[in-house]
């Protein structure tokens, strides 16, 4: 029987990341703007900035090639937030991996649905992404559950030992997808911060306006709920230093991605695989053994 | 109050330029002068941008490609012409593939002299431009609410 | 196999800075054929000839390529003064080549950070171009000008450096090569760089020369071959030897670029020794006659000038073959089979000049 | 082959003041040499007009019985031209870039007649 107050407790983080996520994802986005520039020697923009950019986009017409379009980038949003909720809420782990991989989806469906060379290789290329780090998500949650026994994440939250003791090679292949996850160098191949590639924008190329705004309010739940994930390898030392490792772990993505070129796909998905083969698969078969 | 002043977003191209202004233009994005200070990013993308900043005489070949590209961009949005080339031809005004200015071609709003025009002469032309802009979006928001009345 | 596809790639695209359009035929992500169609940047500008004397043109011929603005002055000038049978004084010559390899360092500098752009490597990007606008300070103060140098005439050039002020340039210089030595191992060794560049876009020593390519592209195939080896300006009584790297592919015309740098760093501090005292510019007096094949050593190549004078104030045929041009059909053999990826990086390599290219 | 190689620089300037100059707020002396825009002393002009037939972009226009020194900013490429003709050397070039606008319109100077 479940009790009020766990009920409670469950709509009251749920919620909670409905409202702070995007303050949080934006701030954290003007936060590695600037650092960004600092590392390439820039003033760089005020921290806001991520945000005057999202409601600039908001203010501006929207011109769309495809009625569907829209309706992808919303169902993208949506399923965005409803992951984020399910995972803050304390909800099932494995669950919240395949409700991001079916946000993921309809990004690619809206990306395929304009038609345009760019976005539909682009959108090629965030398949690839997908299936390049799928495996190494998958890990975390099988090898979260060998340590605590629960795919749920309110059990893994109050798991008393600290999980990255368990899992420290899970976690260096989990930092490694969280690369490709955040859009960033050597792996930002669908899109770019910047349009310097190939492929222009690449998924983003025929989103304008409103709907690109819709995008960048995605990424932002988006990169919350990851960092979420490093959370929870953390967990146990507390909330503050739980915390304090997740902003480390976006401060280290951003150092990569100002330190590294950027890849080819085919590079990406055997590189991450052979991290997810060996870091993930060595360390769940060294818990798995001790048992 | 719009947001647009707060993130421009440029666009740029090249019509039939010498490079001079084209180097200048990028000049601009990197460490010295670093116009992300003000929210502008360069998106190399139309259908993002904000700004078109457009550098050269504008030949023949190109005046399609220029009309093309400011179709895309959606309102409202500004056009800044960079280069003694853009605004008036400049030394090749009496060659005979040049139109001899961007506003021949499409309506410009900021002029920004110079040959090559100077990272802070653009910096400048950009916040010209973004008055412009914010007029533009005013008279944009006023635009439906009329039709509907 | 999979579906063909054509991708646009230009004119407008924020990889290329200028308008070259390209049709990539592609099959997947593998590039099956690279159809380039050009005149976006055509002005016909050869053509002022008619309406502006030998002495106007100058500024044309600057203004023919805003990135090697001062050679194509130089080209120009060398050219007419060799139909007006002029002798240069030496003081010039030496200020002609430190001009000169001013603009090859930036010109240079300003690749490398495009080139890094080009395969995502932003803060590489960023770091060149810091170093390159210390060089364009350099520029500004001597010449006036960031870009548009405006320093070259037939006789000789506009204005002097003082001794005093080459000297502490030679200093500043010094701080700038420290600077540009810290990003050299990024392009040379960094894993992720090398993954891009290494036996990407090959273009074996036969192919070079059979295709006719020029500068660095001729000189990352194992050929040695430099105009600047002509001697004109300064250049014969300076210490220095032609850059030659022998795997051709993407990595060795880097490479090339790179030692290129340095070694101009070092022509300019030869030239800042031994300049000597003198004027800068002789009085000109008559038409060009005759006609001439002034060569010079662009950044980017071999530039030839075809100039043909008949005795009246305006030149009766003014022609140029830029280096791009001649790097164009190399660039379409080197495109076939590469991925999409690699396609800016191929591009990029031969360090296309659009606007020389079709003027 | 090595990894992170560009990671002292991104540090060392991650850490330590950025390069950016602060432009609009913060402005650079110009060098002596800087070609900016064409500056005219009015009072020396004699209209002689050489610089307008020297100027290879027809910028400059000269109204000799009005007294009137015309120069289009929009058109000058800043080659300095006019200011190697200029036999009065009244003609000079100033270090300040001349501005944006957003209308093209013609500079001119005129010459007061107490001055002749």
């Amino acid at each position: 029987m479940m009790d009020t107050k766990n009920l409670l407790e469950q709509l009251l983080w749920g919620g909670g990341y409905l409202l702070l996520a995007p303050l949080a994802g934006g701030l954290l986005a003007g936060f590695d703007r600037i650092l960004t520039a600092r590392m390439q020697s820039r003033k760089g923009p005020p921290v806001l900035q991520p945000f005057y950019d999202v409601f600039k986009l908001l203010e501006k017409r929207g011109t769309v090639v495809n009625g569907f379009q829209n309706f992808y980038m919303i169902c993208f949003l949506i399923f965005v937030m409803l992951t984020g909720v399910l995972f803050f809420s304390g909800g099932d782990l494995l669950l919240t991996i395949f409700a991001l991989t079916v946000a993921g989806v309809f990004l690619v469906l809206g990306a395929y649905s304009t038609n345009s060379p760019y976005s539909t290789i682009g959108a090629e290329r965030e398949l690839l992404q997908m299936m390049a780090y799928e495996p190494m998500l998958l890990i975390v949650a099988i090898g979260m559950y060998l340590v605590t026994c629960s795919f749920q994440v309110r059990d893994i939250i109050t798991f008393s030992a600290p999980i990255v003791y368990s899992l420290p090679a899970v976690f260096i292949g989990f930092i490694f997808i969280l690369t490709i996850k955040f859009r960033k160098s050597p792996f930002d191949l669908s899109s770019s911060h910047h349009g310097h590639q190939e492929i222009v924008k690449g998924i983003s190329t025929e989103f304008s306006g409103p709907t690109l705004a819709l995008f960048e309010i995605a990424h932002w739940y988006e990169n919350i709920l990851l960092l979420g994930f490093v959370y929870l390898f953390f967990a146990a030392f507390g909330p503050v230093v739980a915390v304090v490792s997740s902003i480390v772990a976006y401060i280290i993505e951003i150092f990569i991605d100002n330190a590294y070129a950027r890849l080819t796909w085919r590079f990406t998905v055997r590189a991450s695989w052979t991290v997810a083969a060996t870091f993930g698969v060595v360390n769940i078969l060294v818990i798995a053994l001790l048992k | 109050m719009s947001f647009l002043k707060k993130s421009p977003w440029i666009l740029h191209y090249d019509g039939s330029s010498c490079n001079g202004c084209d180097i200048e233009v990028l000049a601009c994005l990197t460490p010295l002068y670093d116009i992300e200070r003000f929210g502008i990013i360069n998106t190399g993308n139309p259908k993002h941008a904000d700004v078109f900043l457009i550098t050269g005489s504008v030949n023949e070949q190109n005046i399609p490609i220029i009309k093309r590209l400011y179709e895309q961009m959606p309102d409202p949005k500004v056009v800044v012409a960079v280069g003694i080339c853009a605004t008036s031809g400049g030394i090749f005004q009496e060659c005979y593939n040049v139109k001899g200015g961007i506003d021949k071609v499409i309506p410009v709003d900021v002029y920004v002299p110079g040959c090559a025009a100077r990272p802070e002469a653009i910096i400048d032309g950009v916040v010209q431009g973004l008055g412009v802009l914010e007029k533009k979006y005013a008279a944009l928001k006023n635009k439906p609410s009329k039709t509907a009345a | 196999m999979g579906t063909r596809t054509i991708i646009p790639f230009g004119p407008q695209h924020p990889v290329l800075p200028e308008p070259i359009h390209l049709d990539l035929v592609l099959e997947d992500e593998k590039v099956v054929d690279a159809l380039p169609s050009i005149g976006y940047v055509h002005r016909g500008l050869e053509r002022l000839a008619e309406v502006k004397d030998y002495n106007e043109l100058v500024y044309v011929a600057e203004r023919i390529c805003g990135i090697c603005s001062f050679i194509h002055g130089q080209g120009y000038c060398q050219g007419v003064e060799t139909l007006l049978n002029v002798e240069v004084p030496p003081r010039a010559k030496y200020l002609r080549t430190i001009w000169a390899e001013l603009s090859r360092i930036h010109s240079h500098l300003l690749w490398l950070g495009l080139f890094a752009d080009s395969f995502g490597f932003e803060s590489l990007f960023m770091h060149c171009w810091r170093v390159r606008e210390k060089i364009v300070d350099i520029i500004e103060e001597t010449a006036g000008g960031r870009v548009i140098f405006g320093s070259c005439k037939v006789g000789g050039v506009r204005r002097d450096i003082s001794n005093d002020t080459l000297k502490r340039i030679r200093g500043e210089l010094a701080a700038i090569e420290s600077q540009y030595n810290e990003l050299k191992p990024t392009f040379l060794k960094d894993a992720s760089v090398n993954r891009r560049t290494v036996g990407v876009g090959m273009l074996s020593r036969e192919q070079a020369i059979a295709l006719g390519a020029v500068g660095p592209t001729l000189r990352g195939s194992g050929v040695a071959q430099d105009m600047r080896k002509l001697g004109y300006a300064a250049y014969k009584e300076l210490q220095w030897e032609p850059v030659v790297e022998t795997a051709g592919d993407c990595y060795a015309r880097t490479v090339v670029r790179v030692r290129e740098v340095t070694m101009s760093f070092d022509i300019i501090r030869q030239a800042i020794e031994k300049i000597p005292a003198g004027p800068i510019a002789v009085k000109i007096t008559g038409n060009p006659t005759g006609e001439f094949f002034s060569r010079l050593e662009q950044p980017r190549g071999e530039v030839v000038y075809y100039l043909k004078g008949n005795n009246t104030k305006n030149l009766e045929r003014f022609r140029i073959r830029t280096p791009t041009f001649a790097n164009s059909p190399p660039l379409v053999i080197m495109l076939k089979g590469c991925e999409l990826p690699d396609v800016p990086v191929i591009v990029l390599t031969i360090d296309p000049c659009i606007s020389c290219t079709e003027r | 082959m090595a990894h992170l190689t560009i990671s002292k620089i991104i540090t060392r300037s991650a850490v330590s003041k950025y390069a950016t100059r602060l432009y609009p707020f913060v402005k650079r002396e110009p060098y002596k040499n800087t070609r900016g825009h064409i500056a005219n002393e009015i009072n020396l002009c004699i209209f002689c007009s050489l610089c307008q037939k020297k100027c290879p972009t027809h910028a400059i226009t000269v109204k000799k019985p009005d007294k009137i020194w015309e120069i289009d900013r929009m058109k000058c490429i800043q080659c300095g031209a006019c200011v190697d003709a200029c036999p009065k050397k009244c003609l000079s070039m100033d270090q300040q870039y001349s501005a944006p606008s957003p209308v093209k319109s013609i500079e001119s100077f005129h010459q007061e007649a107490s001055t002749l």
